[in-house]
């Protein structure tokens, strides 16, 4: 019922775009407000309908989950948290889906944050993890698969620290147990005695500072979810393989999904996102055929107002 | 002794950082862990300025009755609730046996953070979307060369990296070309120009921090030459 | 009644009066924004106090078996950055903004050349003609790797100020320009890719969470 | 006996069971692995190998950038600021009896003092155990320590399989250390419990950590840093004695006058906003330079400037700058302290306040120079729909596409600070530009020269480069 009911809105919703761009030509433009309504709806309605589109595996998400599947059992992995709620949206599913293979394959979980609410959200994806029936199965203890260190501030000088020590910048884990007393880091002095870091990052500090000290200076191998925005800016550092794989945006977490064979958030996100994307390339199209059209002819005195 | 301090500090502090990365011999490397602490010690107290400094300028905001005073009063009371639920939640974790964190999950804290932080952050920035559909509307324009070039790129990039263009196309073929294109766009042209910015960046970071080490740029200790 | 369900609907409302700013600023967003400022600074202080302040220097200064001294340096230049609140001795809080420029400058100074000058420079010097595992060329490849070299150096030229783009170089920088200008346009079909997950994470709370319509 | 094992591998959590129901492990004979001096021999030649490798990257360099460091180039081959220690395993003994069941343990371990670190660290290498062949045999590897060759050795850390070292950086200086690295294979026992079986290895050592007096890998870095440094701190200098420092001509700034002569022809106002960002941001400083000349054009043409800004600091500053340049087109009096006037600090709620005075007023020209954000897509749209002309300038990367497009014209990134520097004339800004450049030029040689001799000899100048 839903599911047609927006479908029909959706063809309804394009069918007036012809109108939206009719109006515009004849230099008549509509508020903003309406804009905003279209945006509104593109996104709302899809999510009802549940549907997840194809999506081909891109070489950079690929890269990624080859060098995941080599890590053996009982491989140490430091995970970064360095995210806030508003870019929950695309790294949250990345990270749960995350959380869940290194759950499944029995990879040891070191979590960490650079912005304060990194270590709440691996909290959360953790917690979403030991809901998936498979990881259920098996007993999952805090301290012996995972370890969550909190919080640390000092940006890239905790991971300069860290170089160092880890128990320098973290001297207690989240629950306040002194950094000796937890078995998984017992002997886990510094980043050559981890394995593999995944940071899931949305600014600064991020990526691109877990590459200069983490990587540059201190060679450990690194792989990146990151908010879209951000993943323009690493694409270098994934061609000079300072990264060994990476994760972009919505689309980087559904394509993950389906590379782990998880059915995420992410995927079920990818048609609204699809739907948002398709409105801003319509009106694109609406404002620049507008655009030249009210160019050519000169004399229409309302200009492109 | 204003002006000559803080100078010889800003020095020791880049030399130290600077010169420990090529030399890690005492007393390069140990100076770097002692000074990692106490950068990572002296944000926070910048973090306590940045609040306490709020809650100075709501206050004198309601004294001055100056334009919107009355949300001031709401901003020093949310201010204060999440400082008592958060020093309550922490202290009770830390005497608790055994010991948790104020922010696991069921402490008030992390309702606060849930259902109030997350919400509130979460949607401000949410609404960027709608003013992104307005402007592709009414801003976003192919008004030169340039601009042409940067929409097309967008455009292709947008439609590839979700399966919407790769649905048009899949009525003619079943390989994703647009799919493959924007990839393609982001590891090589992208890719390109991005490394050019970067290696831009980098030298203007280095020429700035090498004044500030050599003390010539003095603005951030409040002087200018 | 459960914390949980008020959670959810104090969330909701916060989302809804803060989207209402759409049709117009109005007191309704004004409220919640003030409540936003509010909740998020005392959020900060409360994270940076416990795992910072509390756990880093107070556990390990001042109760711990075996005092680390050293960290009381951190604290003094901390709250020598408190005095900035007290106008007549300000000026003294310039010492531990001192220390912290100095030591972003002088770890910048060399992580910034490093990571983004030398090693990009590095990865960008290469073979341009890509050969398959037989010896033969592979032309797709060859072609990606020219563009990355024309893109990097004809874009490293539009960024030199010191020459006028005339000739053959300014033919040079306006290729570097297109470059960058392809450049943009990705990261703006991403920062959109972005505003709109931010979008469907807030639709998906109020349509799932709120509204139980999606499960 | 055997039989009752289930031999698992993989995780001992979600096991694979493998060779179900058999006696999978026949007694095994224990290979002892003799030292080979042959291979040492050639670990050395390849390190000279690698030397004289470097020596030629070295004439290539002069060759080619003539650049004249050579005597720092060699003070970083004295050897004594890189000593390591390095020892090889002797042969291995063992019973063959111990190893029954237990995996072989690896093969060929050296300890070593990790270089070019502050110390307390030693290396250890080894080759695979034999049984280590990805079926499981092997489930990691156990480093144990200890100060006298004979034990007791304490385990400092373990390694996944396929592992080939691991770095104990527990070490203390003072003390030299025995090492023994061994092979293990964990099983769930006929109780369910976790249980291991060990190989039984022969000690190595004993091995001292030692801190570096300079790091060797990072040679280059010094050497590439001190040249851009040093052409940074000479055009300074030229620049203060005087010296001519050229700037190219920068689109957005030539357009400035053209836009401030409209504004004149249409009787319309000009905005100004110099970003969200207080005065601590270079941008926000580069933005105030070029309201100064925006000012002076303002001033000549008696057009109306008005700057609503959203810190206090920036109104201070921007008052100031406005003042000075509106004196030195001989019309002090026509400035007026309400063209710069405080808004509020709240992004979106500047942003909104800004925008109203856009469509209210409907300037003829807004300028953005400076740190923008989120707001930046807010103000340009609001500003083209009322018309008017737009000039933008921004390092912040995230905002630069929707100026661009957005915007009649934008000056992108760095070209803010070149802009700021071509107008303000300051010799700090002006040395660092050229000297910036000098550093452009070394590395686009290093690109176009490399990139030629990489695909026409086999000559890798990329390794120059390369940081690890």
């Amino acid at each position: 019922m839903l599911n047609t009911s927006a479908t029909v809105i959706l063809t309804l919703m394009g069918v007036s775009l012809i109108y939206i761009l009719y109006l515009t030509i004849t230099g008549r433009p509509v508020e903003r407000r309406v804009v905003f309504l279209y945006v509104g709806f593109s996104v709302w309605l899809p999510l009802l309908m549940k549907i997840t589109p194809p999506l081909p595996i891109t070489t950079d998400v690929q890269k990624l989950y080859d060098y995941i599947i080599k890590l053996p059992p009982g491989s140490k992995v430091l995970c970064a948290f360095d995210f806030d709620p508003p870019s929950a949206a695309e790294l949250q599913p990345m990270a749960v889906a995350f959380v869940k293979y290194a759950f499944k394959h029995d990879l040891k979980l070191i979590i960490m944050g650079l912005w304060p609410q990194g270590p709440q959200q691996a909290q959360m994806a953790i917690a979403a993890a030991l809901e998936d029936p498979t990881v259920a199965s098996h007993p999952h203890e805090e301290g012996v698969d995972w370890v969550n260190l909190g919080f640390q501030s000092g940006n890239e000088f905790v991971i300069l620290s860290m170089g160092g020590e880890f128990k320098r910048m973290f001297p207690r884990d989240k629950r306040l147990i002194p950094y000796d007393s937890i078995p998984l880091m017992k002997n886990v002095v510094n980043f050559s005695n981890v394995d593999f870091i995944m940071n899931f990052g949305a600014g600064y500090p991020g990526t691109k500072e877990w590459v200069q000290i983490g990587v540059d200076r201190f060679k450990s191998k690194l792989g990146a979810g990151n908010t879209a925005v951000q993943a323009t800016e690493v694409y270098p550092y994934l061609r000079s393989g300072q990264l060994v794989g990476l994760l972009g945006g919505m689309s980087g977490a559904a394509e993950f999904e389906k590379v782990l064979g998880e059915k995420g958030k992410a995927s079920t996100f990818l048609l609204a996102q699809m739907f948002g994307h398709a409105t801003v390339m319509a009106f694109v199209i609406i404002g620049n055929v507008a655009f030249f059209v009210l160019r050519r002819k000169k004399k229409d005195p309302a200009g492109n107002n | 002794m204003r002006r000559e301090v803080p100078i010889l500090i800003t020095s020791i502090a880049g030399l130290v950082f600077a010169i420990s990365y090529f030399i890690p011999h005492f007393p390069f490397g140990r100076a770097e862990t002692i000074f990692g602490d106490w950068v990572s010690i002296v944000q926070s107290f910048a973090i306590w300025l940045g609040v306490l400094n709020l809650l100075k300028i709501a206050v004198e905001k309601i004294f001055r009755k100056s334009e919107g005073w009355p949300y001031s009063y709401l901003i020093i009371i949310s201010l204060i609730g999440t400082l008592i639920v958060g020093f309550y939640d922490g202290f009770r974790g830390i005497y608790a046996n055994p010991q948790f964190s104020y922010s696991d999950p069921g402490t008030h804290f992390d309702w606060v953070y849930q259902y109030m932080y997350s919400a509130l952050t979460s949607t401000m920035f949410s609404m960027l979307a709608f003013f992104v559909g307005s402007a592709s509307y009414r801003a976003f324009r192919a008004r030169n060369v340039q601009a042409t070039m940067l929409l097309v790129a967008g455009f292709f990039v947008m439609g590839g990296r979700v399966p919407l263009l790769d649905r048009i196309s899949g009525l003619f073929t079943d390989s994703p070309i647009f799919s493959e294109l924007a990839n393609w766009i982001m590891n090589y042209p992208n890719a390109a120009g991005q490394r050019a910015i970067l290696i831009g960046i980098a030298l203007g970071i280095m020429s700035s921090s090498l004044r500030v080490i050599l003390g010539i740029e003095r603005s951030h200790i409040g002087g200018g030459s | 009644m459960n914390m949980e369900i008020v959670g959810i609907w104090v969330g909701a409302i916060l989302t809804l009066g803060i989207f209402s700013f759409l049709y117009k600023d109005n007191p309704v967003y004004k409220v919640c924004e003030a409540i936003f400022i509010g909740v998020s600074a005392g959020y900060y202080a409360i994270v940076y106090y416990f795992d910072s302040i509390y756990k880093k220097f107070w556990q390990g200064a001042v109760t711990a078996d075996h005092p680390d001294w050293w960290l009381f340096g951190g604290a003094i230049l901390g709250v020598l950055f408190l005095t900035r609140l007290f106008p007549k001795i300000g000026w003294v809080a310039r010492w531990p903004l001192a220390f912290i420029v100095g030591a972003t400058a002088g770890l910048y100074m060399v992580t910034y050349f490093v990571t983004n000058a030398m090693n990009q420079v590095a990865s960008t010097i290469m073979d341009v003609i890509a050969r398959g595992d037989a010896g033969d060329i592979n032309w797709v490849q060859t072609f990606g790797t020219l563009v990355i070299l024309v893109g990097v150096t004809t874009g490293l030229m539009y960024f030199f100020f010191s020459k006028e783009h005339k000739g053959a170089f300014g033919g040079a920088a306006k290729v570097g320009i297109w470059f960058l200008m392809v450049t943009f346009g990705a990261s703006f079909g991403y920062t959109v890719m972005s505003r709109m997950s931010l979008l469907i994470g807030r639709m998906d709370f109020l349509l799932g969470d709120w509204l139980g319509l999606i499960n | 006996m055997a039989a009752q094992f289930a031999l698992r591998y993989g995780s001992t959590r979600y096991p694979i069971q493998k060779r179900v129901g058999q006696i999978s492990h026949p007694v095994r004979r224990y290979n002892v692995t003799w030292y080979r001096p042959d291979c040492v021999l050639k670990q050395y030649c390849n390190e000279g190998k690698r030397l004289l490798r470097l020596r030629e990257t070295i004439h290539g360099f002069l060759r080619f950038t003539g650049l004249v460091f050579l005597a720092l180039a060699a003070l970083f081959f004295s050897p004594r600021f890189s000593y390591s220690q390095e020892i090889v395993s002797p042969a291995g003994s063992l019973s063959d009896t111990a190893a029954l069941m237990a995996p072989q343990p690896p093969t060929n371990v050296i300890v070593k003092d990790l270089p070019n670190d502050r110390g307390e660290a030693v290396i250890v290498r080894w080759n695979l155990s034999p049984d280590d062949d990805g079926n499981g045999d092997v489930t990691g590897y156990i480093v144990s320590r200890s100060e006298s060759a004979v034990g007791p050795f304490e385990p400092v850390g373990d390694a996944v399989r396929g592992a080939l070292e691991f770095s104990d950086n527990q070490t203390d200086d003072s003390k030299a250390y025995y090492y023994r690295v061994d092979a293990f294979l964990e099983y769930l026992d006929a109780a369910g419990e976790k249980a291991r079986l060990v190989s039984v290895a022969s000690s190595v050592g004993p091995i001292k950590s030692t801190a570096q007096w300079f790091n060797l890998d990072r040679k280059w870095v010094l050497l590439f840093l001190v040249f851009v440094a040093a052409s940074i701190i000479y055009f300074i200098e030229k620049a203060k004695k005087g010296g001519k420092i050229y700037v190219r001509k920068i689109a957005g700034i030539d357009a400035v006058d053209e836009a401030v002569g409209r504004a004149t022809e249409m009787g319309k106002k000009i905005f100004f906003i110099p970003g969200i960002q207080d005065m601590n941001d270079v941008q926000t400083i580069a933005g105030i330079a070029i309201l100064g000349r925006v000012a002076e054009l303002a001033a000549q043409y008696d057009t109306w400037l008005e700057v609503p800004v959203c810190r206090a600091m920036v109104m201070v500053t921007a008052r100031e700058s406005m003042k000075e340049a509106y004196a030195k087109m001989g019309r002090p009096d026509s400035f007026r302290e309400a063209q710069v006037h405080y808004l509020t600090e709240d992004q979106f709620g500047y942003a909104a306040a800004v925008g109203g005075m856009v469509v209210r007023e409907k300037p003829a020209t807004i300028f953005y120079m400076g740190a923008f954000f989120a707001e930046s897509l807010i103000l340009s749209e609001t500003g083209n729909s009322t018309g008017a002309i737009q000039i933008a300038g921004t390092a912040q990367q995230t905002q630069l596409p929707f100026f661009v497009s957005a915007c009649d014209y934008t000056l992108l990134g760095e070209e803010l600070f070149a802009a700021s520097a071509y107008l303000s004339r300051e010799p700090r800004q002006l040395g660092s530009l050229k000297g910036q450049d000098a550093g452009k030029v070394l590395f686009l040689l290093a690109i176009i020269i490399g990139g030629i001799l990489a695909t026409f000899t086999s000559f890798d100048l990329s390794t120059i480069f390369k940081v690890e």
